[in-house]
């Protein structure tokens, strides 16, 4: 091959670079084979503390849920998952239709009229439809009132991301008296309001009333949820919400250290020359057959550049494949029912936690119904009993809220899910009883 | 062969999976919150998995074939990979527990930025960013806080070469810059003399990709370099084209401030119908207290036989870029594919990355109009149309499919007129490209002979051309059922 | 689209997986043992792939579609018992480590055997044999053995009714009896007068499918027993159509002393493209003692919480029929099958397979002549032939084809002229099993419309009809290179 | 779907059925969802050693060798493993081009002309082929003649499967004089000879000239060989080997306690006929393109029932076809790779453990080469180390030969391959010292 294109070796290609910093001497591990590999990585996996090993009741944003075996068959597909972005529609049907109807189900789930095909997590989604909020409210708005009960990672992606623009967060931090409260703070600067619901600490937003306010003053209403939450509650869409943003972890994605994970990202028609990333659009084909595109291309950066509505390119589309799986597997009834028995369990926990001497469940203004997770107050400090829980109890225990929450040190935020049996459950108490005693 | 939707195959009451009983007393569910019906579909199992197997037959992957699909490095991603990324301790952990419980994965993240430094020339390398895009986007976030903190707020507009990938722009407004685009001048390389005249204090900096879209290493990136940093710009580097260049030569060495990786492209993680990707950002000492966090850490403390990692956040970081701690699945197989090849094939990639670029640009010179005629790196650019007809690139992309191919890149870079953007790899073999060049001959054959004919590829596909102008017009988005 | 073979693929010195060096000191290899060039194809890694996961898109499996292969029992196989069998617990697990560190692989299989005993109604099961066939072999051989015991070693032949599955009458051939082939009467049951003439102190049993191959269940089974057993013959269960039976009666009950199960079908384990699958072999208290070992017992001792499981042989136990324990990979699938489903989901199971081929028998019979007009059992047979046509069986089959379907079973039994045997399995929907019938009611047409355009079948199909005299006659079977 | 056949019920459908044994109410254990039966397996699962737990140096006919991450791939492709056999062959081209490379390449690797497309194991492969020989071989021959050395398990099948036949096995037990002395045992009542190379104990028999001898006295030479051998030692087919069988575990498939696993067999031309089980033949469709079917199906029952050359219909497909992908992944260097680190570390671990006093290797007559499995003499019983080694070194000893060959309580059969590192060898040699000290 060489020869073909007239050259003697292969370092002749590189005489563009400049000589000084041409062929440096990389000081890397040599190579391994994929045997011994093979040996080193599972060595390596092992001093890591899988999930596998015993109870969690880790969430806080990333949630251990049931994933169907179907769904990583499906991700295993090599014609899925070694494909690129599917800008060839006819050799791209398979991931355009699954997009398709990714979209389709996202609606249905938040009550919602259009759904991108995804983007990088509940974050970033967040953190773009505060931005599609800057730039679509009436007026020039600088303003995000966002509830102290978003989760806090979430706010400060939010805060980076408006590092960029000259807007600025507004978080009640003060005492927060829910949603409806938070509403009144609107004024002609905010672009909009942001809510979560279940929120970082579990409680339900009462949603009702609020998106009127909110519009009242020309601002979007965004709310971030919890996509287990919707298989049995009133979805965001109902309450008037104009973008519905999640993490889409809990749909069939391994926790995984925390990534990859999934942005859903769901608007209203309005909305839909301004929403981020891909879009899947049915359409026929020559001979009128039906088919799949991206459509609506010019909203984005390889058509309208410096003025698309967002940079996103590579998305999470093999997230939203597996979220797609999971909801077809586990279907109307399946989702339902997993919300179900998260709700029954924690309300199970969290009642017999709350028995506990020295221990009080939920304390946290305003009062409301939760859902999945829960906050322990402690007499001692939650770093203390979580550590210990693993070490003597073999207990993955919550979520040291001390470590974002400052004040905090002594509340664990606890999430329960359809994965946690009574006993598991009860082995927790147990120990918290034996830790606090 | 026609796959119903979801819907179509739901039945009601059908379900898929059985959960198990509740084995704790009910509690009350608030009927006010609750909602009636979700609107999902309900199948049986059987019929999930053939519907999805189905469907991924529609699919085309590298997995399915030659897939030179320009500045996406369409590379072969190794299966063992992909059974690592699944092992439990590395799969079923949370991103939450407490760190003593999760060492194995913290050096896992600690020796990849040690690896992705040592490669491109960087002190230090933040994994955070989701994507190359948002590389770019914490890059010139850094940037802004980089310049405030030195006290030169006022710098506000970024150069952005005409052949830059359209994430470059777009990052850029959203990093509250102004985009200046540069022209590229008749060797495909950035106009140094635009360059110049948009150099003064207003400019905070360029994003340069090199090798650029193009394919072609930027001939004058040392003047180039000193221009920008002698008005106290910045130098962006746009690493997804770094495939060409590991261990031939760093980009921090050509005094690059600030890049992203895509680990997507370069280090062999699948691109997943779009994604994950994961979009590790370097930086020159200058700027590496301001990247995103947390980063990973070695302590001084030592646990047993090995130290202990921690999670830390650089000094004046700019803040968090996700949720969590980056795309961690993406890092095993990174980390994975770095010590398969190591310095050495690290190198071998990117020399036969190149080999093949060159080989298959020589092969098509004859058919195919090549706009710059110089030695190209690891892609190149040829015209679309075959010599002698007025052929669209998208006609002869479509053409391609019905001979197994998936099509090159097409329109982009928009400096080419009716650009094909071809990056075969380095996981190509001969007989591979050998057969590709046969058909793009004969499809420059086929378009003088019949010009018209092309017009209807692809035939052999599970669909016709598709008519993306419907789509947009009747924006059909989710099915009504 | 036609994929060429490995070898046309590999190219010298081409190798996909690199190996470590060796770390310990080379011993001197003996030079007159050591060979030349082996003749292996050598490839890259992504041309495998590449190579294996196009000849996969050139078959078809139930995850593909609808099987309705009758006798086959192509059901869908739950993707999470694949998961399941692949635990390291399990997979990576070798036969002959100490009991002590083999606890849990020899709890799943004593569970599994008394599970297959309560649900057939046997004394004893043993695990050992690798197919459905070999179990055969092993109850033929045990009823030798156990002749030979009770002193009527001079019991020679063996009844075979006429629509018994081939490898019955080969299997008694293999354990060293005579064949003595018993018609089916004209409801398609046994014969019980020829049956009758048969028993004399020279018959030592008789081999029995119930349901039959024809989907039927033996109406007189209670005095075809009765007659054997009372000239001193055994009674053997082909146990391949079990799925009928599961929860709705005993084989055991029935007065059979021996049984074969195959875990492939009854019990959803994949057939892997012809195999592994696995055939336990139940038996009646008499034979019990004559089972292949070892089997597994559960000892009187215990290991903290748990009982101790030990391998033993039966007490005048046959022998072995594998090197190791049996397909213990199969054990895993057909054990997680058992426990998702219970006694419950077993008798769901096996009346919905009744249900749906008495649907599809039904919707049929206007179009395909039914030669048994009875309610059948998990499958049926109809002629091949559409009514008022002269078409073959083959040609309906391949016909099938094109509608995405893969055919029935064709000529078999041999009882029936132009035979389909059609088994459509629970694990189906409505949906399918209508479009199935429309597909069926279509060729139907077809052939009334034009025979001779049947003849060409199938058209969509990755290769048209092949040719298999020529196949025979050339007996080309491994590649000349 | 009951009222279109005329029921009223599903309980209908089961007339036929005698009443008293009709709808039996079996005693299983109550059903478990997908979620839960996960934690169930898993537990079960973690209560068996796992070969990935730490060094094993068992093998005696199943081994550890490295798999190719390649072969999972293929074999969870549905449309391979979810396939019957290929009897329609338009449906089924995937699967028959596989099963013909399988041929080739298994023909390559044993030097043999014809192979099938798998059986069970080794065992009943071998089985197999000693009713070949009685078949095929001239005259009615009723001796089987088999070196003692042929691993115990594989003799205990033939004998098994002789039972049904009026042959017998003669295995020369008194004292093994190696492969050309056992020759001269036949005479003309000998159906075949049974040989393995390397045989149980590891060694590597000498084939020179015993063709000659079985074939003179009008018997077959049959030969069990380890696949992995083969890669860098001549094959039984350059010998002139009637039959070639051999476990297929060795190329790509799980230990998985033993099973399923893939029978080799290969044979000459001229046994086309008399092989047993599957056979895919190249062909043409209508329209002249290359094709595969199965092929010679009137050697099996289907068609010709009693008189068929074997009862086989299930082999074991999807093993022949991890073979398969196995042989390409490694390729011709590869696997020749695979038996060079074998036999190098097999030969240091002997020298190694040679060199610990009380320990002796390979002291059995007669003295030959070795290959990848050796022979330890131990001055105390081999099931005490073997346990001790497990529980006190965390190492999976050899295989406690008294299991087998009665008298031999004292001796271990050891297995080093590939995947053993020096480190391993070590820690064993090391722990062996100890255990005899
Ligand atoms: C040159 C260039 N820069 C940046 C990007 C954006 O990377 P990502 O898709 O990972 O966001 C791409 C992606 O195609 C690219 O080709
Ligand atoms: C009725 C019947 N008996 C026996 C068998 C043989 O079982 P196996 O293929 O598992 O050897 C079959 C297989 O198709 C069958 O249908």
């Amino acid at each position: 091959m060489l020869s073909a294109i007239g050259m003697g070796s292969l370092e002749e290609l590189f005489v563009d670079i400049p000589a000084n910093v041409r062929f440096p001497e990389l000081r890397l591990a040599a190579r391994l084979t994929e045997m011994d590999l093979d040996q080193e990585l599972r060595k390596l996996s092992r001093r890591n503390r899988s999930l596998e090993c015993g109870p969690s009741f880790l969430g806080a944003g990333c949630y251990r849920h049931f994933i169907p075996a179907t769904v990583d068959y499906v991700l295993q597909r090599g014609e899925f998952y070694t494909s690129y972005t599917p800008y060839q529609p006819e050799l791209s049907q398979g991931f355009l239709q699954a997009m398709f109807e990714y979209q389709t189900m996202i609606c249905r789930l938040t009550g919602m009229e259009v759904s991108n095909a995804s983007h990088y997590d509940g974050a970033t989604s967040l953190a773009e439809a505060v931005l599609l909020a800057l730039d679509a409210g009436e007026g020039r708005r600088t303003r995000i009132v966002m509830s102290p009960y978003v989760h806090p990672n979430y706010r400060a992606v939010v805060d980076t991301y408006l590092k960029g623009t000259d807007s600025y967060l507004d978080v009640a931090e003060e005492r927060y008296d829910g949603a409806i409260a938070l509403s009144e703070r609107i004024d002609d600067e905010t672009a909009a309001l942001v809510l979560q619901t279940p929120h970082f600490l579990g409680g339900i937003e009462d949603l009702t009333g609020v998106a009127d306010t909110v519009h009242a003053k020309g601002a979007l209403l965004i709310v971030v949820v919890d996509p287990i939450y919707l298989g049995l509650f009133k979805p965001p869409g109902d309450f008037g919400a104009d973008v519905v943003v999640a993490d889409g972890q809990a749909l069939g994605i391994t926790a995984s250290f925390g990534g990859p994970s999934l942005g859903i990202f769901a608007t209203r028609r309005k909305y839909i020359r301004r929403l981020v990333g891909r879009l899947v659009g049915q359409t026929e084909d020559s001979e009128g057959r039906r088919g799949f595109v991206l459509t609506l291309a010019t909203r984005e950066q390889h058509i309208r550049r410096a003025k698309a509505t967002s940079n996103i390119c590579t998305n999470s589309a093999l997230g939203a494949l597996a979220a797609a799986v999971d909801l077809a597997t586990l279907g109307e009834r399946g989702v339902r029912r997993v919300a179900e028995l998260c709700f029954h369990k924690s309300h199970y926990a969290a009642a017999r936690i709350s028995e506990i001497p020295g221990c009080a469940v939920n304390t946290q203004a305003p009062r409301s119904e939760f859902f999945k997770e829960f906050v322990i107050t402690l007499p001692v400090d939650a770093a203390t009993v979580i550590s210990r829980l693993r070490k003597e109890y073999g207990v993955i225990g919550g979520y040291d809220l001390g470590r974002s929450l400052p004040g905090n040190d002594n509340r664990m935020l606890v999430a329960v899910t359809e994965m946690n049996t009574r006993k598991e459950i009860d082995r927790l108490v147990a120990a918290l009883h034996q830790i606090v005693a | 062969m026609d796959e119903p939707t979801l819907y179509k195959l739901s039945a009601d009451g059908r379900s898929s999976v059985a959960l198990p009983e509740c084995d704790v007393d009910e509690s009350k569910i608030p009927s006010r919150l609750m909602r009636d019906a979700i609107g999902l579909p309900e199948l049986s199992e059987p019929q999930v998995v053939r519907h999805y197997l189905r469907l991924s037959q529609l699919n085309y992957g590298v997995d399915t074939g030659f897939y030179p699909l320009g500045s996406c490095t369409m590379k072969y991603n190794p299966k063992a990979s992909e059974i690592w990324a699944r092992l439990p301790g590395f799969s079923q952990v949370h991103p939450l527990q407490d760190p003593e419980s999760v060492q194995g994965a913290l050096e896992l993240m600690f020796d990849l930025q040690e690896q992705l430094q040592e490669i491109a020339g960087f002190a230090r390398v933040a994994l955070q960013p989701a994507a190359g895009a948002q590389g770019e986007l914490t890059a010139l976030l850094m940037i802004r806080a980089y310049n405030r903190w030195r006290g030169e707020g006022q710098r506000d507009t970024i150069l952005v070469p005409d052949s830059a990938h359209g994430t470059n722009p777009a990052s850029v407004t959203m990093g509250g810059y102004t985009v200046v685009e540069v022209p590229s001048n008749k060797t495909g390389d950035v106009d140094l003399e635009a360059v110049k005249a948009a150099c003064n204090d207003r400019l905070a900096g360029i994003m340069l990709t090199n090798p650029n879209t193009l394919g072609l290493f930027e001939e004058r990136i040392g003047e180039l370099v000193e221009l920008v940093h002698g008005c106290g710009g910045l130098v962006y580097g746009d690493g997804a084209n770094l495939n060409a260049l590991t261990g031939v030569t760093r980009p921090g060495d050509l005094g690059i401030d600030l890049m992203h990786f895509n680990l997507h492209k370069t280090f062999a993680t699948p691109h997943g119908g779009g994604g994950p990707g994961s979009g590790p950002v370097g930086a020159a000492p200058a700027l590496a207290p301001f990247l995103p966090g947390p980063v990973v850490e070695r302590s001084q403390v030592a646990l047993g036989e090995h130290p202990v990692y921690v999670l830390t956040s650089p000094e004046q970081s700019i803040g968090r870029m996700v949720a969590f701690h980056g795309n961690f699945g993406m890092f095993v197989r990174a980390w994975a594919y770095l010590r398969l090849l190591g310095a050495e094939g690290l190198r071998e990639a990117a020399m036969h990355a190149v080999l093949n670029a060159n080989y298959l640009r020589v092969q098509l010179a004859e058919d195919y109009n090549m706009p710059f005629d110089r030695t190209c790196m690891h892609e190149f650019v040829c015209e679309g149309a075959p010599k002698g007809t007025s052929i669209r690139a998208l006609d002869v992309s479509k053409r391609l499919m019905d001979y197994g191919f998936h099509p090159p890149t097409n329109y982009f870079p928009l400096t080419v007129k009716e650009a094909l953007m071809i990056e075969p790899t380095e996981t190509e073999d001969k007989e591979t490209l050998d057969a590709f060049v046969r058909a793009m001959r004969n499809i420059a054959a086929e378009a003088r002979a019949d010009p018209h004919a092309l017009r209807d590829a692809p035939h052999r596909t599970p669909v016709g051309r598709l008519d993306e102008v419907k789509a947009a017009r009747d924006l059909i988005v989710s099915e009504e059922t």
